[in-house]
């Protein structure tokens, strides 16, 4: 039976773990993920789930281990935070290429210097390039909801990637929210298990990640990037399918909240969305056409979903939380690609940016209305002015 | 576009892998002098070098910048040079090779006894061979240059001296005093120069 | 941990040439140097281990040399790992067939789960993940066949490369006539000194076959981690003519530059050791990587080879051991 | 939407360019064929079957596997295709059964590769 209860998004995410029966665990504590490995610890403790919880010395081992693990045919998982997520940087590129459908939780921290528990999307946006799939959830009970889907679509055989599933440190891992846990008879029902391919074996002996030439590296390449091509796909189906088992109404790429008519939308990702939902609320009351579109997936970038759903609004509002450093907009990661995805439209929105949510900080009802003030003054105006805004400084 | 004169050299990886870089850095040094454009670089994929292993050397000379001087490999090398003959046998190393090309060897065997490996040389019109190892008898092995490493031990001490003067004389590219200026043991390069053995094909 | 009877492979020890198993599982057909050390000794090591087998292979030489394009030369199944993770990477997959044998889906024997690292990916970048390894208790052979230097980039010094030779790193100079001036690791004793889980460590070469391939069994009976260093000759890095791979390995062992030993449990058990130790310049003075020395250094590394020796000789020097099969549990 | 949006294009490698999935390959059996070394070869080891012991050490101390014990016909044989001319075993012999021949004595036993590994 499904039952709602009261959890934060680190239970979320060991639930969603434990209901996928994750059979291989690594662990390495760092703020503010660590709680799902402590649920998921005391899980195995308790034998509630039949998994090897194995203590990785660092998240380089704990990506190490779940690779082994995956290319030995287990459903594998691990997770971290912040300079955790960095410090495994090496292995992300032959998880992908090695095709290991293992996930990981990440509960977003900001990268130092100098130490900073607060949330901040920097430390998983770095990895984007690197294969992988990646998203955010914007409550627990989307954490939860992803990780079923994520191994769901990881694992298929058209595609057969690793998995990212974040969610913001604090603001989702930590505040408890309401969760509806599925029944295992669903779970069965929409996630098969892991059948790998081409596995470690005694009996059909595999040689994985042979040396290749150059002139092999471009096919290699050409290939990894080919199954982008696929994964839309296999989301959708799988969307489909989730909503259906669970009784969700998930749009599969971009959720979009008043955006049909709307002049002036937000685009933003993870939690920051609850906030922008009742600041898009209070702005219609003002007579002000505002709507937000929050992107699921980063890997794969839906640049038609995006095309369609914000192509007919006048100026958006990139909330950016994550940090480009002398990067093209001089602000955040995810304008670029949204102006690249909107650029071949014959009427294209103006589109700025706005630094905020940074290093943990919240984003403040009031910090919208700015946004909308800015907004509603390029519509008038009909043109962008600065390519980025940081919020309050 | 003046052309590109592209020369080969195959040697065996670790044993003689400074010998051929030795040749090729001494032939193109030389060529520097005569005001060539010049190029002499090892072949990447052949990298790291295994002990027997063949590996390839190359050289190119013009008149004018090379062009294709990013392209790693020559495709269509003029002259061949074997540093160990036993490669003949085991490698097409004419392969690329147009009409009219030039074959040398370092061996102290019979032309004739060489040809018998060599499927396909009637691209040839010249092949040579100098007995280096008989002139010189040494072989540097260090492996301090490869890698595109700083080399520290000195250029053209070993079987590599009389190789080019065998070079020289059979390619007419270069001046055997250039040479003189560039390697070590001057009178095996001299050597080399008066002793290869030549003979015109076809 | 639920108790569970894994079906752990018993590998009786091998008594003579005749005796070691025919098929290979480490076959011809790559690019390894002609005379190589590591590719004789991952040869035996996995002739010793049979089919049951998986390797997992740490860059270096015997990733590169061996898989060049797309084709390998191991005939069990092999993976490769980063230079960085080897132990951790057979963890992973440790623990796959352990949750595997558990729910029933792998019924069979337990495989041999062999990591070949290097030097480097042993005890210098790949430290870290065989040190977690060890201390998690998987029961996981790691293998450090040790040819003393970062060979596959170009001969760079690594922590076991020894005083006094030269490496691209280490180049003798006026300034630094040795060329490499620090003293090595050493690789058992890490192990041993700290991982309580380790009930099996041992050291043996490429010139003693049957000693390499029984330690390799006895390891692989054991019910946790164990740990072989394997002197893996390096015709290459060491500049020697590669008809001496196995010569130079004996001649470590008679000057004392190697020693040949078992710990088991907390005991030494020393094998092939010389009666009277030869000077290490007769180990030394083949190898073009010492040629630079001087007498002074020579008399160094004497002086750290004596030091060495001495613990030999206050243990106890047995004959050679005959390994003892483990009782079947 | 006003017009179409470009999109991705198809990525076709061509077969034979197509790299396994996740680079994952079969493992070989008995030799890896697509590895021939026989062209390493300088010399190769030449065997005195008077000589010869069958003691087994040449075939224990090739890192190529290069030597066979043949039980039924009590022979030592020598695998040609991937003898890379190391001469360990030459050297190893304790009956001085094995001498090292130029590869270019014999007219063949080489395999031609057209280009180098």
């Amino acid at each position: 039976m499904a039952k709602e209860l009261i959890m934060t998004g680190c239970r979320a995410a060991a639930e969603g773990a434990k209901a996928a029966e994750v059979e291989v665990i690594c662990s390495f504590p760092i703020r503010p993920y660590t709680a799902i490995m402590m649920e998921l610890a005391k899980m195995v403790a308790d034998g509630e789930l039949n998994a090897e919880f194995i203590h990785g010395e660092g998240e380089h081992a704990q990506l190490s281990v779940v690779l082994g693990a995956a290319a030995s045919g287990a459903r594998a998982y691990t997770g971290s935070s912040g300079v955790g997520v960095t410090y495994a940087m090496e292995i992300y590129s032959p998880m992908a290429g090695g095709r290991y459908p293992a996930q990981m939780a990440i509960a977003d921290r900001t990268l130092d210097p100098p130490g900073d528990f607060g949330s901040e999307h920097t430390d998983a946006m770095c990895t984007r390039d690197q294969g992988w799939l990646l998203g955010w959830a914007d409550s627990p009970q989307e954490v939860y909801d992803n990780t079923l889907i994520n191994y769901r679509v990881g694992e298929d055989h058209r595609v057969m990637l690793p998995q990212m599933v974040c969610q913001e440190g604090y603001f989702v891992s930590h505040i408890p929210d309401k969760v509806i846990l599925g029944d295992q008879s669903q779970v069965k029902k929409f996630l098969p298990p892991y059948r790998p391919i081409g596995p470690l074996s005694t009996t059909k002996p595999v040689s994985h990640g042979p040396q290749i030439r150059p002139d092999q590296g471009a096919p290699m390449d050409a290939m990894r990037a080919a199954v982008f091509l696929d994964v839309p796909k296999v989301i959708e189906e799988a969307t489909a399918d989730f909503n259906r088992i669970f009784g969700r109404n998930y749009d599969p790429f971009v959720d979009q909240y008043k955006l049909a008519d709307a002049e002036i939308a937000f685009f933003v990702m993870g939690a920051h969305a609850n906030t922008c939902r009742k600041a898009v609320d209070r702005l219609r009351k003002q007579g002000v056409k505002a709507g937000m579109a929050r992107l699921r997936w980063v890997r794969p970038w839906p640049t038609h979903q995006l095309a369609n759903a914000l192509g007919h609004v006048k100026a958006i509002g990139v909330v950016e939380t994550s940090t480009s450093y002398g990067g093209a907009m001089r602000g955040g990661n995810l304008i670029h690609e949204l102006r690249a995805s909107l650029y071949d439209l014959d009427q294209r929105p103006l589109v700025t940016s706005f630094m905020a949510g940074l290093g943990g900080e919240t984003i403040w009802p009031a910090d919208f209305d700015y946004m909308a003030k800015v907004l509603t003054e390029m519509v008038k105006e009909k043109k962008t002015k600065r390519y980025v805004y940081w919020i309050g400084m | 576009m003046a052309k590109v004169h592209e020369i080969t050299v195959w040697a065996r990886g670790v044993i003689m892998d400074k010998e051929g870089r030795d040749v090729i850095n001494i032939f193109a040094e030389a060529a520097k002098m005569e005001g060539k454009h010049v190029q002499a670089f090892d072949n990447y994929e052949d990298l790291p070098d295994r002990v027997l292993v063949t590996v390839r050397k190359y050289v190119r000379l013009s008149d004018e910048e090379i062009e294709h001087k990013y392209v790693y490999g020559n495709d269509q090398p003029e002259v061949v040079v074997v540093i160990e003959a036993t490669i003949v046998k085991g490698i097409d190393v004419l392969l690329g090779m147009k009409k009219g090309g030039t074959l040398i060897i370092n061996t102290n065997r019979s032309i004739d006894s060489m040809l018998k490996f060599i499927p396909n040389a009637n691209l040839l019109a010249t092949i040579a061979t100098v007995d280096a190892d008989g002139i010189t008898g040494v072989r540097t092995i260090d492996f301090s240059g490869s890698e595109g490493g700083v080399d520290t031990s000195g250029i053209g001490k070993g079987i590599a001296a009389p190789i080019v003067g065998a070079m020289a004389k059979v390619t007419g590219m270069i001046k055997k005093e250039n040479l003189a200026k560039v390697v070590s043991d001057v009178s095996g390069m001299e050597r080399g120069y008066k002793e290869v053995k030549i003979k015109k094909l076809g | 941990m639920q108790a569970f009877n894994y079906k752990f492979q018993q590998l009786e020890p091998l008594k003579s040439f005749k005796r070691v198993p025919v098929p290979e599982m480490y076959v011809p057909g790559h690019r390894t140097c002609a005379g190589c050390g590591p590719a004789l000794n991952y040869r035996l090591v996995a002739k010793a281990a049979g089919k049951e087998t998986i390797f997992i292979g740490p860059t270096g030489c015997m990733y590169v040399a061996n898989s060049s394009y797309l084709c390998t030369p191991y005939a069990v199944s092999w993976i490769h790992a980063q230079i960085t993770n080897g132990g951790a990477v057979a963890s992973g997959i440790e623990a796959a067939f352990k949750v595997a044998a558990r729910k029933g889906r792998n019924t069979g024997v337990f495989p041999n789960i062999i990591v070949m690292a290097g030097d480097g990916g042993s005890v210098d970048i790949g430290l870290q993940a065989m040190s977690g390894m060890m201390y998690r208790n998987h029961k996981v052979l790691f293998i450090c066949y040790d040819n003393e230097s970062y060979a596959n980039t170009g001969i760079q010094t690594s922590p076991t490369t020894p005083y006094g030779a030269k490496t691209t790193f280490t180049p003798p100079g006026k300034e630094i006539p040795e060329g490499k001036v620090l003293f090595p690791k050493d690789p058992p004793q890490l192990v041993i000194g700290g991982h309580p889980a380790v009930k099996y460590v041992a050291t043996t070469t490429i010139a003693h076959p049957l000693d390499l391939m029984n330690k390799v069994r006895k390891a692989l009976s054991q019910p946790g981690p164990t740990f072989l260093h394997m002197l893996a000759t390096c015709p290459k890095g060491w500049l020697f003519p590669e008809h001496l791979t196995k010569e130079m390995a004996r001649l470590a062992v008679e000057t004392g530059m190697w020693t040949l030993y078992e710990w088991e449990n907390g005991t030494y058990k020393y094998t092939n050791v010389p009666k009277k130790y030869k000077p290490v310049n007769e180990y030394m003075k083949h190898q073009g990587r010492f040629a630079h020395l001087k007498p002074e250094h020579i008399a160094k590394m004497q002086a750290f080879v004596d030091e060495k020796i001495k613990n030999v000789k206050q243990a106890i020097a047995v004959a050679a051991p005959v390994p003892t099969a483990r009782q079947k549990a | 939407m006003a017009k179409e949006l470009p999109g991705y294009g198809t990525i076709n490698v061509p077969k034979e360019r197509q790299v396994p999935f996740g680079a994952v390959t079969k493992a070989p059996v008995c030799t890896q064929q697509l590895f021939i070394t026989s062209n390493w070869r300088v010399v190769r080891p030449v065997k005195d079957d008077e000589k010869c012991t069958r003691c087994l050490i040449c075939y224990m101390s090739c890192p190529d596997a290069c030597w066979i014990f043949k039980e039924e016909e009590d022979v030592m044989e020598w695998v040609s295709d991937f003898c890379k001319g190391c001469q360990i075993c030459i050297n190893e012999c304790p009956s001085d059964a094995l001498t090292a021949v130029p590869e270019l004595d014999f007219p063949d036993g080489v395999v031609r590769l057209d280009k180098p590994f």
